[in-house]
């Protein structure tokens, strides 16, 4: 029985197959996990942003949306509705093309990375060696929808805005590829299923995942925050810093196409979480080992939620940086870390098994993080401060 | 399989000759962008799932990207108003046909990998990740280490020229 | 004819592409911030000119609220320019009216009751609290924090305009200083209801320092930007909490003790650094004492009437004279100067906005920064454009 | 230091949160057309025009002094004076406005008007729902869509109407002893002269503007 629920999808799709030739088989299950993921996924999308909303919200101190049915619950199928019927508007001088080809393909190439997720026990689209290259090739594709769409609305916004969002996606790939390197190194293998699998044991019914370690803790921090940076979201948000450029490199889209931004952007984020989940939370498989009775495709959708709500809670709170102080934190402070915790991960092998090891590890991270901490904030003339008063 | 190769060839050729024919310089680099994209797929095709990542990320993810910042930051954007092709054409003929008699011989003579075009392509040894990586750290480790210098040293210059030309404005 | 005109008036090389750089390589991009842009507080323009992502040159460009409210009341008897004032700095009425109130008093040398100066005051403290509060909440709103601390700010707002509607009537235009007193009394219930938020508010503040103060990414995109030197901010005539976070000590209730602000005992924070950040602090220390003069107007409010036995509502014509009549407004000295020839209406009617003559040093400040930083040191400025246009 | 800051706001916005859904003082958002304010009695939307009795255009306190026209700020109030009088609701003989409109899309609600009217007769409603489809006409009110009964008055604003009714009891108290005085000299003097008996009828509303500038004087102080 648990077993049934833990593969009720893997079954589900099996069976539905079964109906066809044998010949066509193996083409229709891929198929038919394309329109798995092709229909949860926005379906998901529907939920984080109201998730966002009500959660903004709340944080706020007031409702969010609470009129489109109880709760508010289908304030999505009402913007969604509302963004269909909007008329699509083109800039005169915009380049049609390229404006209109940029969203199709950001929505397409965003997709694309649920193909290597192990979203669940048997749960993996595509097992591909090179997984997590394929995420990554993938992901760096993004880039240039942006940059399309910015250059094509000839709008001096959008392309400030577009110039902004390469800049940075660049710039933080960099710590997220190395980030995710330490996993690679300590996994040996690029195959995210194997990654999972490497996680999905227990000690003392505790999990081996790989964010329980000084060295993962450390990655998993740092990929947070490139992915934050790779994603847009607050507090690196400038690309479409509404105080500064008004929409970034959207501004001049509407109706449809602004939709399908903005599910590129979600999905974006759902996908880059899944795949932190996957490196560093242990994918699937369940936090304690006496709750491995439960479908692991519920660890993943759960993991992959909470790490969408800790995205809004930081967008409730955090203001945005500025782009030098954004570049400079991608350069100066988040990539020698990442290079530091490669390091580590690596003394971390060859320290073998112990307490040493824990202690070394988290010692040097800690005091490689305080002492650049403290030098950036005294190079930038940065910190608190007290103030006098004239009686 | 066949059908696959040159649906993907005719994709590649098409964006490189559009890449050269456009009039437009982003549309020019976008259109440089597919022939990349076809050639990730050709590698893909063939099985080299590490190759053909590679190129989609560092091709598509970076150096389409490096090109197109280019032609931002030189304001080539703009869509000259005479012609786009360069008077010394003839020249550019001659070093294009050069390059590709180089291209050819080397192809033809060199000797197959795979078996004939009888041959199933099924023969192919599957090269995994690690494979590349032993082979990279072995016995390719001083070429990797020389592009390696190589790199390094371009970015230090690259360096040293931005930070030239801003001591300079200061 | 006129758009001709305006068209001769440009200034040399503006609005003409393309703007070259200073050194004469490459060319600016310019960019019309606003008058629909999202962070320009209103319709307020600024003309841009960027190399990259800095400044090189930035023009304000305001006048799209211009109400002609000068001539208006120069054209209708004293009393009817008064709710005319709560639309000029529509986040503080209050101390609109003060001002106008105190000037018109000079003017005819009306005395005004001592319950209704501490009304006054209570009324100002309060206004003050919400004018800095909110403004912090716009400042943090431009830096992108998706209006966290601006609804916290509104929350907070809400329960003094709720005090505001109760004495007065309405919640922004209030309408409710005369010359000579106050229009109605509060009751005891009133300023009981005003001990229970006050009291609630020190735990608000609490609550947005912990969100703020200490943010490093608010501290790295405000600490050293928009520096505003004190010689430059007494020469421009900046005034408020502005010139304060400049290390200048200068507030108009400690100088002129207006009201009755010399019975009050409060501080006046000062900045050291000159920068957004300074502005932002000073503003929340501001609050802070704010809190403390209430307590003691509420501690010491005396009985009577709140209106002045001599008091004239209407029909009164000053001798022929002039008159200037400034207060501590939340944004910086917002002062009235009037001149009368004997008639019932002012001969002449000009207001000293502080919200304007602050915004004249925003290129200064500007000059060199990141086009993101644009908006915070405009933020900084704390205006409304309802003040600035008049 | 060092993203302590950072974590702070978090804990913040995340007290937030949750206390959104446990202390109705963080949540003090009223949904307004199912959920409404207590009423406030110092509240003031747009004028109406108060008027004593059940018939609303006999009983209107307006006697058309045209002061608040002269004094609205906004110019948004338009008086035609009558040429005939009526008597109004306490039986006196006034004038009474034929035409009284007031533009409330020109209005401000400044309460100017009601502050200077000598006579009681123009009051501040509540009432702000007033969206309609046509803007011109529709939001130009004239005298009837004006007048609104003491009662309502009452309801809307207790105290102040209580207030209102003592001072208008008291004036009419002094305004018939007054007359009861005018009259009772006037009959002496017509005891004494009976040639000159006719002045006492204009005497009377001659009395009442006095009346109605002190009763202005007890407005502003009051």
């Amino acid at each position: 029985m648990i077993e049934k629920a833990d593969q009720i999808f893997v079954l589900l799709g099996h069976w539905l197959v079964s109906f066809l030739p044998v010949w066509l088989q193996p083409a229709a299950m891929v198929l038919l996990g394309v329109l798995a993921i092709i229909v949860t996924f926005p379906a998901l999308f529907a939920i984080t942003v109201l998730l966002e909303r009500k959660g903004l919200g709340r944080m706020q101190n007031r409702y969010g949306p609470n009129r489109v049915g109880p709760f508010g619950i289908f304030q999505p199928v009402a913007d969604g509705i509302k963004s269909l019927t909007k008329e699509d508007i083109v800039p005169t001088s915009a380049d049609g093309v390229v404006h209109f080809l940029a969203p199709v393909f950001l929505v397409v190439v965003v997709f694309m990375g649920y193909a290597v997720l192990p979203m669940g026990r048997n749960m993996t689209l595509v097992s591909m060696d090179a997984g997590l290259l394929f995420f990554f090739a993938i992901g760096a594709s993004t880039e240039l929808s942006v940059f399309m769409a910015g250059w094509s609305s000839r709008n001096k916004y959008s392309l400030l805005g577009a110039m902004r969002a390469v800049a940075q996606m660049i710039s933080y790939e960099v710590p997220l590829l190395l980030s995710s390197l330490t996993i690679v190194m300590m996994t040996g293998s690029l195959s995210l299923g194997k990654i999972v699998e490497a996680q999905n044991q227990y000690t003392w019914g505790l999990p081996h995942w790989y964010i329980f370690t000084p060295w993962g803790f450390a990655g998993f921090l740092l990929y947070a925050v490139a992915t934050t940076a790779e994603s847009n979201r607050s507090p690196f948000d400038l690309p479409e810093g509404e105080s500064e450029l008004v929409a970034g490199y959207f501004t001049e889209y509407s109706g449809f196409k602004f939709a399908l931004f903005f599910l590129g952007e979600y999905v974006g984020m759902m996908s880059i979480s899944g795949l932190g989940t996957t490196l560093f939370l242990g994918g699937w498989s369940a936090p304690l080992q006496i709750l491995g009775w439960v479908p692991s495709w519920c660890w993943f959708f759960g993991k992959v939620m909470m790490s969408m709500c800790v995205f809004i809670w930081m967008r409730g709170t955090l203001p945005r940086l500025r782009q030098d102080q954004l570049m400079n934190f991608a350069w100066k402070f988040v990539l020698p870390l990442t290079l530091v915790n490669l390091m580590v991960a690596a003394t971390w092998r060859f320290l073998g098994a112990g307490w040493e090891r824990w202690v070394i590890c988290s010692a040097i991270l800690i005091l490689v993080y305080t002492l650049m901490g403290r030098s950036g904030m005294r190079r930038g003339h940065i910190g608190p401060r007290s103030y006098r008063y004239a009686e | 399989m066949s059908i696959v190769f040159f649906a993907i060839a005719g994709l590649s050729v098409a964006g490189a000759l559009a890449a050269v024919a456009l009039k437009n310089t982003v549309h020019c680099a976008l259109a440089l962008t597919v022939a990349f994209a076809g050639l990730a797929l050709l590698f893909l095709e063939l099985d080299a799932q590490f190759a053909g990542f590679a190129q989609i990320l560092v091709y598509i993810g970076a150096v389409a990207i490096l090109v197109v910042f280019a032609i931002l930051l030189t304001r080539g954007s703009e869509t000259p108003k005479d012609g786009i092709y360069s008077t010394k054409w003839l020249l550019g003929l001659v070093t294009a046909s050069g390059i590709f008699a180089v291209l050819a011989w080397a192809v033809l003579h060199s000797t197959w990998a795979l078996p004939g075009p009888e041959g199933a392509p099924t023969a192919a040894p599957a090269v995994t990740v690690m494979d590349i990586g032993n082979a990279l750290m072995g016995r390719y480790v001083l070429p990797l280490e020389i592009v390696a210098l190589l790199l390094t040293s371009a970015l230090i210059g690259a360096v040293i020229v931005a930070m030239h030309e801003k001591e300079s404005a200061q | 004819m006129a758009v001709a005109e305006n068209k001769t008036e440009k200034p040399e090389g503006w609005n003409r592409p393309p703007v070259m750089k200073p050194d004469g390589e490459g060319e600016l991009l310019e960019v019309a911030m606003g008058p629909h842009h999202p962070s320009t507080h209103g319709v307020f323009r600024m003309d841009v000119a960027l190399d990259g992502e800095r400044v090189i040159r930035l023009k304000p460009v305001f006048g799209y609220l211009h109400r002609n409210h000068e001539k208006i009341a120069e054209g209708i008897n004293y009393l009817g320019s008064m709710p005319f004032t709560d639309r000029l700095d529509y986040m503080c009425p209050l101390t609109n009216n003060w001002a106008y109130a105190l000037a018109v008093e000079k003017l005819t040398g009306q005395a005004v009751p001592e319950r209704a100066e501490y009304l006054r005051v209570i009324l100002g403290e309060l206004t003050r609290i919400v004018n800095h509060a909110s403004s912090i909440g716009f400042l943090i709103q431009e830096m992108g924090a998706s209006g966290t601390p601006l609804m916290y700010a509104f929350k907070e707002r809400e329960k003094i305009l709720d005090l505001f509607e109760e004495l007065t009537g309405a919640r922004m235009m209030c309408n409710y200083m005369r010359f000579g007193g106050c229009r109605v009394d509060a009751t005891p219930a009133w300023l009981d209801a005003v001990r229970k938020v006050l009291a609630g508010l020190p735990r608000f503040a609490d609550e947005f320092e912990n969100l703020l103060r200490g943010n490093e990414i608010l501290m790295a995109r405000t600490q050293g930007v928009g520096i505003l030197r004190p010689e430059l901010a007494v020469n421009a005539g900046v005034t408020g909490p502005m010139l304060r976070a400049s290390g200048i000590n200068y507030d108009i209730r400690k100088v002129d003790g207006y009201g009755l602000y010399n019975r009050f005992k409060f501080r006046v924070p000062l900045g050291e650094h000159w920068d957004v950040y300074d502005r932002f602090m000073i503003r929340l220390l501001e609050m802070r004492e704010s809190f403390g003069i209430l307590e003691q107007a509420l501690k010491d409010i005396p009985g009577g009437p709140v209106m002045d036995s001599k008091a004239k509502l209407r029909g009164f014509r000053p001798k022929p004279g002039e008159a200037y009549g400034r207060i501590e407004a939340p944004k910086g000295e917002l002062g009235f100067y009037l001149i009368s020839d004997g008639g019932p209406n002012p001969y002449r009617y000009r207001i000293r906005p502080p919200s304007l003559i602050n915004l004249t040093v925003l290129e200064d400040m500007c000059l060199g920064n990141n086009v993101a930083d644009v908006v915070l040191i405009f933020g900084s400025v704390d205006i409304v454009l309802g003040e600035v246009d008049r | 230091m060092l993203g302590e800051g950072i974590l702070k706001g978090l804990g913040e916005t995340a007290r937030n949160f949750v206390g959104s859904y446990v202390s109705a003082e963080r949540l003090t958002t009223i949904q307004y057309p199912e959920e409404r304010i207590a009423p406030i009695e110092a509240t003031r939307d747009f004028p109406f025009l108060v008027y004593d009795g059940a018939d609303w255009e006999a009983g209107l306190r307006c006697v058309a002094c045209q002061i608040c026209e002269k004094e609205c700020p906004p110019k948004c109030i338009y008086i035609v004076k009558s040429t005939d009088k009526k008597p109004d609701a306490l039986g006196k003989l006034q004038i009474y406005p034929v035409r009284f409109d007031i533009d409330i899309s020109v209005c401000m609600s400044c309460q100017i008007c009601v502050e200077v009217c000598p006579f009681e007769a123009i009051k501040m409603d509540t009432q702000f729902e007033l969206s309609t489809t046509d803007r011109f006409g529709g939001l130009l009110y004239d005298r009837k869509e004006l007048a609104k009964s003491n009662e309502y008055y009452h309801s809307i604003h207790p105290i102040e109407a209580k207030k209102v009714d003592a001072h208008l009891a008291e004036e009419k108290m002094k305004a018939d002893a007054k007359a009861g005085a005018a009259a009772a000299a006037a009959a002496a003097k017509a005891a004494a002269a009976p040639v000159v008996a006719k002045p006492a009828v204009p005497a009377t509303p001659a009395a009442a503007p006095a009346g109605a500038t002190q009763r202005a004087e007890g407005e502003k102080q009051g």
